[in-house]
């Protein structure tokens, strides 16, 4: 691989690789949560920005929006940790997790190093121009299907897993 | 043609009412037996595309497959009235009476089957239903079943092994068209098949499990399987092999290895025979010892060793099993089979004791009883081979009278050791006089199995030779009568310093170091045959220990090398979903690695 | 494909594999259930970007934009899913640590 | 009319959580088993008049690019049988009406996802059922929500969503070469030779694929699943899940799509022996009955790679034979596990013995179920292994076919030890057989291995010879 141009779509990039990194050596499950968010905001400006809105929009709402409620209902329903807990394991966390920039570097390193050759010949497609609403209705609507069961799978998993059995299993 | 036949005694077998289980399983021996004399003496070839994959359902009826199936027919019959009475109100009894017939049915498919492959697929479901029949004798026979079914397997894996390359060399798979040459491959794929073959039979070292099943198993058990249908199966399989599918000739280097272990298998099997103190033990390592003689006298290649060998192992499926059926009814009647516990049971059981000894004298070689007509043949055979074979078979044959000389004395002479012991029920009765009479029928009358059976199998080319009648080399018979003649000696010599039938022969077990010193002075004529039974005595020793080596390796080494490779696969999974996704994508990185190669 | 889609296919293919390898490592390092399933959403987020991106340089945005909203369903009921057995398994342990994980083993 | 498969189920899903609960919990499980027993018949059948008539209005509405072939048919049969199995076997050991019902739909919603699996032609159709497939098991794992259902739950869900991302990937990739997701037009674009990208995006692909069917290294999550699930699940799971998620998909794809080059071979003849032998040897230490079954799940896998890997036609129709076998002998195996934990409440196998006098109709069944595993003839089991072996032998594979017999051996073994320790041997007193639903699944399901085993040469005629198609597209 060649070294990318600098624009905006660079930066852009090289801040979502920042955002993902934090994310990952974030101190506490909050800021990580937090850090998901943005990675996935900054996501979806790139959607907008290879023309598709109609996908920025969803990563949007249901990426930064849901999964964030998800995951920051799911933190504060179970136990925080004391203050010396985590300062006790972010020591930890540091040894383990140190590593990642590293590895990071290294394969920034690496991948330039590769060279991949673009003998990539695409047919050109009749779809190009279509609108996305008329091929998810058109020819995916399998995956609409799809969509459906999914989502009742979905309802009746959190009905299972979320439902409190009035006697208390081991 | 046959196929019906086999399915019908299947259907009977499954159903599991007791008392009917028991008139079912003999009325579908009767009607085996009926058919089997039916197409007995047809020729017949039934096949059938199959699969389509280049395999045929192919059956064939011939001389050999016929007699061989008549012979099994009979015994199963006979058998199984036996059993009928003796498995009577032993848990387990209706379905050894299935497995029974089901074995039945699958050796007949094993002997027709033209095919190798088809042969194959009857021959491993005979072991299933061979693990199934010594499971049935209770808690302690599991593992020799287990035992069993392992060398077994391992042998039928040699057998599938030398299928394939006999199939890759041939290029077809049907018996009949198959003729190969020993050299190269085919000597490997002889080896194989010779293997599957030799151990079906159960020689050495492929016997280890049938002195334990001897022990564990259900007696009659003993009786139809290594004493008969085995016995039958293993050395149809090699005559096949070694007459039709494989071009050998008398001098080559695989009738030299099949005499040898024939040879090893009759010396060793015997020594061993001749120091066991149980009943049914000592005759499951003659049944060894006798398997010896037959592949000695097929490996000669010679006609009259062929005849000899196919002669003997019909006279030996006779007395064998009669001989565990006379085990058998001791063994119902006073509920032991342990000699020392045994004796005086002559006056008691005058019937058993009868057939007794008319089958030991077969065995034994005693004319004019069937066994000595076929030892003769093999003797004939072994002697024009080499000498050593024919020093070997008369050794073996030494031992042999030795050893029942002690056998009869022990259990059936001397003081009685129980009173009130009765005579067994007839059912078990019949089957034994009928056996003895055929015994008694194949001795004086052996020109009508020699030349009506035996003879069409080995085909033209024997004018002029009439094998049938009394043996024509008159030097060995007189041989051979003097060998017994020294066995009684013997036995009468050591019953005379133990003053005890069974330990009559245990100077040759224990011929002790300092003992020897002292007769080689005392006795200086006799002492060649001491040293010999010091030779002897090594050898036996050596037999033993090679014995419990074999065990070992069954017994000990293949689970603990097992249980090696499972524990490490097993502490590897430590139940941490991380290492796991590792394994994952490590596997991964290789394996794309290697498909971008 | 033109030189210039290739390259751009190029520069979005180099930060997307960093954002993998971020993830991955987050997945096979963290001792903490909800981290684990946060770095698999940083891993489900970089595919969907990569589809967006061959998307647009193979011109078939619409086809993909489809995919990646199904994707984007999907992925949404796995990380409830994952998220309750996650706050399943706290109640019963009373901590997330991926370390109690352990009983199922050999 | 195939999309009716899916369609129907998803109506009647839909219908059965409208209000009214009362009656509907009722009648799921006959509706389940109506469905069930349907899709079998109409396998068994494959008649035309279903399979090729498209209606008019459904014709352009529902414009799904299902392909139904032979190898789609064994799968939905198979897929049917299983879903019955665990039916019969779910109404049994869970007495709570509401729990069940909540179990019976899922287990259509994950019945649907395999049969979409195996009837569409679009790759990225096949990830969506796939994924629904996952969804549902992993509720379905965790269903009992005790810490190992738990805990198999989460590593299934790791696993299977890094398969995903895998495949993702892949997808990715595969649209950049081809622009369509249709198995036909990647399959043309796939094929030029030396385009480094897409043998990478094939190996993530396949490799997701055996993360999902456990195949060794990828297969770890498997015991820990198999046995943590509830009995009925565990039925589903061992008998069809996997081996539609990762077994049928990547034959699928690589009759379809990939194509089979030399690489690919020696990698999946690699991957099969290995399996084989890890999943026997590690089965021969298990003390936990479900535990031991997984990995010999595992070690069969290892012969349907091994088999299918040979490339020619007997191979791969040993190895979708094998493949069908498989589900039933396994999930007969489960059900009976599921019926001596439904009366000893435990599955570990040093606390068994002397079952079969007690529990005849489990017993026996297991015996064949164990036979069958064993390859043992006449049982349906042996002639796959057969074709297999002999298959292996003519490609000129011997090393490989000599690893498949011995194999069997410890296959034999295993299941001899778990035979011994949990059926025969000392009484287990106040036992008592199982359900009526338990003994119904486990002796239909040893019917059909006897029933196959028996006339296999009309099964090779009828459903194994027309796979010949699928070699050569």
């Amino acid at each position: 691989m060649t070294i990318p141009h600098i624009s905006i779509d660079t930066i852009l990039l090289f801040t979502m690789v920042a955002a993902a990194l934090w994310t990952v050596m974030g101190r506490s499950l909050l800021k990580a949560t937090i850090g998901l968010a943005i990675t996935s905001a900054i996501i979806s400006i790139l959607m907008f920005r290879l023309n598709s809105p109609l996908a920025a929009v969803f990563e949007l709402s249901v990426c930064t929006g849901l999964i964030t409620v998800v995951f920051v209902s799911t933190i504060s329903l179970t136990k925080p940790l004391t203050h010396k807990e985590i300062v006790e394991l972010s020591k930890e966390r540091h040894k383990r997790f140190g590593y990642l920039p590293i590895i990071i570097i290294v394969t920034a390193i690496v991948l330039t190093l590769i060279k991949i050759r673009n003998n990539v010949a695409v047919a050109p497609g009749a779809d190009i121009t279509a609108d996305v609403r008329q091929v998810m209705w058109n020819i995916r609507h399998l995956d609409m299907f799809g969509q459906i069961l999914i989502i009742i799978a979905g309802a009746l998993g959190v009905v299972i897993l979320f439902e409190e059995r009035k006697r208390d299993e081991w | 043609m046959i196929l019906p036949m086999v399915l019908g005694i299947l259907v009977f077998a499954l159903r599991r009412a007791r008392p009917a289980a028991d008139l079912c399983a003999v009325i579908a021996t009767a009607a085996n037996l009926a058919v089997s004399i039916l197409l007995f003496k047809g020729n017949a070839v039934f096949s059938r595309a199959w699969i389509g994959l280049g395999f045929e359902f192919s059956l064939r009826l011939y001389n050999l497959s016929a007699f061989i199936i008549l012979a099994m027919a009979a015994f199963g019959f006979l058998l199984t009235l036996y059993s009928v009475v003796f498995m009577r109100g032993k848990s387990g009894a209706c379905l050894f009476h299935a497995l029974v017939l089901i074995s039945l049915a699958l050796a007949n498919g094993a002997v027709l089957a033209n095919n190798l492959i088809l042969m194959l697929f009857f021959w491993e479901a005979l072991g299933i239903t061979l693990w199934g029949m010594i499971a049935v004798g209770g808690r302690h026979s599991f593992r020799t079943a287990t035992k069993a079914f392992i060398i077994l397997g391992i042998c039928d894996l040699c057998l599938m092994a030398g299928i394939a390359v006999c199939g890759h060399l041939a290029g077809t798979l049907t018996i009949s068209k198959i003729t190969i040459t020993t050299g190269g491959l085919g000597g490997l794929a002889f080896i194989f098949m010779a293997i599957g073959a030799i151990s079906k039979a159960g020689s050495m070292p492929f016997h280890t499990w049938i002195p334990d099943a001897a022990t564990d198993a259900p007696l009659p058990f003993m009786a139809i399987f290594p004493g008969a249908l085995e016995k039958l199966l293993g050395i149809y399989l090699l005559t096949r092999i070694s007459l039709d599918m494989f071009t050998l000739s008398p001098d080559s280097w695989a009738s030299f290895a099949m005499m040898s272990v024939g040879a090893i298998t009759l010396v060793g099997a015997v020594l061993m025979a001749l120091v066991q103190k149980d009943y049914k033990r000592l005759l499951s390592y003659h049944a060894i010892s006798q398997v010896g003689y037959m592949i000695l006298g097929i490996g000669t290649l010679l006609p009259v060793g062929i005849i000899g060998g196919l002669f003997h192992m019909i006279n030996n499926a006779l007395y064998k099993s009669c001989l565990f059926l006379t085990g058998g009814s001791v063994e119902k009647q006073t509920g032991t089979t342990d000699l020392e516990k045994l004796g005086g049971l002559g006056r008691m059981m005058p019937v058993t004791f009868i057939c007794f000894i008319i089958t030991a004298a077969s065995i034994s070689g005693v004319p004019p009883f069937n066994g000595f007509f076929s030892k003769e043949l093999i003797y004939d055979g072994a002697l024009e081979r080499g000498k050593i074979f024919y020093f070997a078979a008369i050794f073996g044959s030494f031992l042999t009278a030795a050893s029942f000389l002690k056998l009869g004395h022990a259990a059936f002479l001397g003081k009685p050791q129980k009173e009130d012991v009765k005579e067994a029920p007839v059912a078990m009765l019949v089957p034994m006089i009928i056996i003895a009479g055929l015994c008694i029928l194949f001795g004086l009358w052996n020109s009508l199995p020699i030349t009506e059976i035996f003879r069409p199998i080995l085909g033209p080319g024997l004018e002029g030779h009439n094998f049938a009648g009394w043996p024509a080399n008159k030097n060995l018979v007189l041989v051979t009568i003097l060998v017994l003649i020294a066995a009684v000696a013997n036995h009468l010599w050591g019953f005379k310093r133990t003053g005890s039938g069974l330990k009559a022969v245990d100077h040759i077990h224990y011929a002790p170091g300092l003992r020897t010193v002292y007769e080689k002075t005392e006795k200086g004529k006799l002492d060649p045959y001491n040293l010999g039974m010091k030779l002897a005595d090594v050898f036996a020793g050596a037999a033993a220990s090679c014995d419990k080596a074999i065990d070992w390796i069954y017994n000990n080494f293949t689970p603990s090398a097992a249980g090696v490779i499972t524990g490490s696969i097993v502490k590897l999974h430590d139940g941490n979903y991380r290492t796991y996704m590792l394994w994952s994508i490590a596997a991964t990185a290789i394996i794309i690695s290697f498909l971008l190669k | 494909m033109s030189g210039e889609s290739w390259q751009s296919f190029l520069t979005f293919g180099f930060f997307i594999v960093l954002t993998f390898v971020c993830g991955a490592y987050c997945l096979l390092v963290t001792r903490n259930m909800i981290r684990a399933i946060i770095g698999l959403e940083l891993l489900i987020k970089a595919v969907t970007l990569l589809i967006i991106v061959v998307g647009h340089v193979t011109g078939r945005v619409a086809l993909t934009q489809a995919l990646v909203i199904t994707i984007i369903v999907i992925e949404v009921v796995v990380t409830v899913i994952a998220g309750g057995i996650a706050l399943r398994v706290f109640r019963h342990n009373n901590s997330l640590y991926i370390g109690d994980l352990n009983k199922l083993k050999g | 009319m195939p999309s009716l498969l899916i369609l129907v189920p998803l109506i009647g899903l839909v219908a059965l959580n409208l209000p009214n609960k009362d009656i509907m919990r009722k009648l799921a499980f006959w509706f389940a088993l109506g469905l069930f027993i349907t899709q079998i018949l109409l396998a068994i059948q494959h008649h035309p008049v279903f399979w090729n008539y498209q209606l008019e209005k459904m014709d352009s509405f529902f414009r799904v690019n299902f392909s139904v072939d032979h190898l789609s048919f064994i799968m939905l049969l198979c897929i049917g049988i299983v879903s019955t199995a665990s039916l019969l076997v779910a109404r049994h050991t869970i007495h709570d009406e509401k729990e069940r019902f909540k179990l019976i739909n899922l287990l259509i919603i994950a019945s649907i996802g395999m049969s979409g699996t195996v009837m569409t032609s679009d790759i990225f159709s096949m990830y969506i059922f796939l994924e629904i497939t996952a969804i549902a098991s992993f509720i379905l794992i965790a269903f009992e929500k005790n810490i190992y259902a738990l805990e198999g739950a989460f590593k299934y869900l790791m696993l299977s969503a890094t398969a995903t991302i895998m495949i993702l990937t892949s997808i990715a990739i595969l649209i950049l070469a081809a622009g369509s997701t249709s198995f036909s037009d990647i399959s043309q674009a796939v094929r030029s030779p030396g385009n480094n990208i897409v043998v990478v995006a094939i190996g993530l692909f396949l490799c997701g694929l055996m993360i999902k069917g456990g195949v060794v290294p990828f297969h770890a999550w498997v015991p820990d699943a198999y046995s943590a699930a509830p009995a009925s699940v565990s039925v589903l799971l061992a008998g069809i899940v996997t081996k539609v998620a990762g077994i049928y998909t990547l034959i699928r794809t690589i009759t379809a799509i990939f194509g089979l080059d030399g690489a690919t071979r020696s990698a999946l003849l690699m991957l099969g022996a290995i399996s084989i032998l890890v999943g026997a040897f590690a089965a021969l230490g298990q003390k936990n009955m479900k535990r031991m079954l997984a990995y010999s799940s595992i070690s069969q896998i290892g012969y349907i790679i091994i088999g299918f890997g040979t490339g020619t036609f007997l191979g791969i129709a040993g190895a979708v034979f094998h493949l069908f076998n498989h589900s039933m002998f396994k999930a007969l195996l489960f059900v009976n596990a599921s019926a001596v934990e439904s009366r000893l409440g435990t599955m570990d196998m040093d606390k068994m013995g002397g079952l079969s006098a007690k529990m005849p109709v489990t017993g026996a069944t297991s015996v064949i179920g164990m036979l069958s595993a064993a390859g043992i003839p006449p049982l349906s089991g042996f002639w796959s292994k057969l074709m297999i072996i002999v298959a292996l032998w003519r490609s000129g594979d011997h090393a490989y076919s000599i690893i498949a017999i011995l194999a069997g051996v410890v296959t034999l073994a295993y299941l001899l030890i778990m035979q011994r320790k949990a059926f025969f041997g000392k009484d287990n007193e106040s036992v008592s057989e199982a359900g009526l639903g338990i003994k119904t699944a486990s002796v239909m399901l040893a019917g059909v291995l006897v029933g196959i085993g028996i006339s296999f040469p009309f099964i090779f005629n009828r459903f194994l010879a027309p796979l010949r198609e699928i070699i050569h597209r």
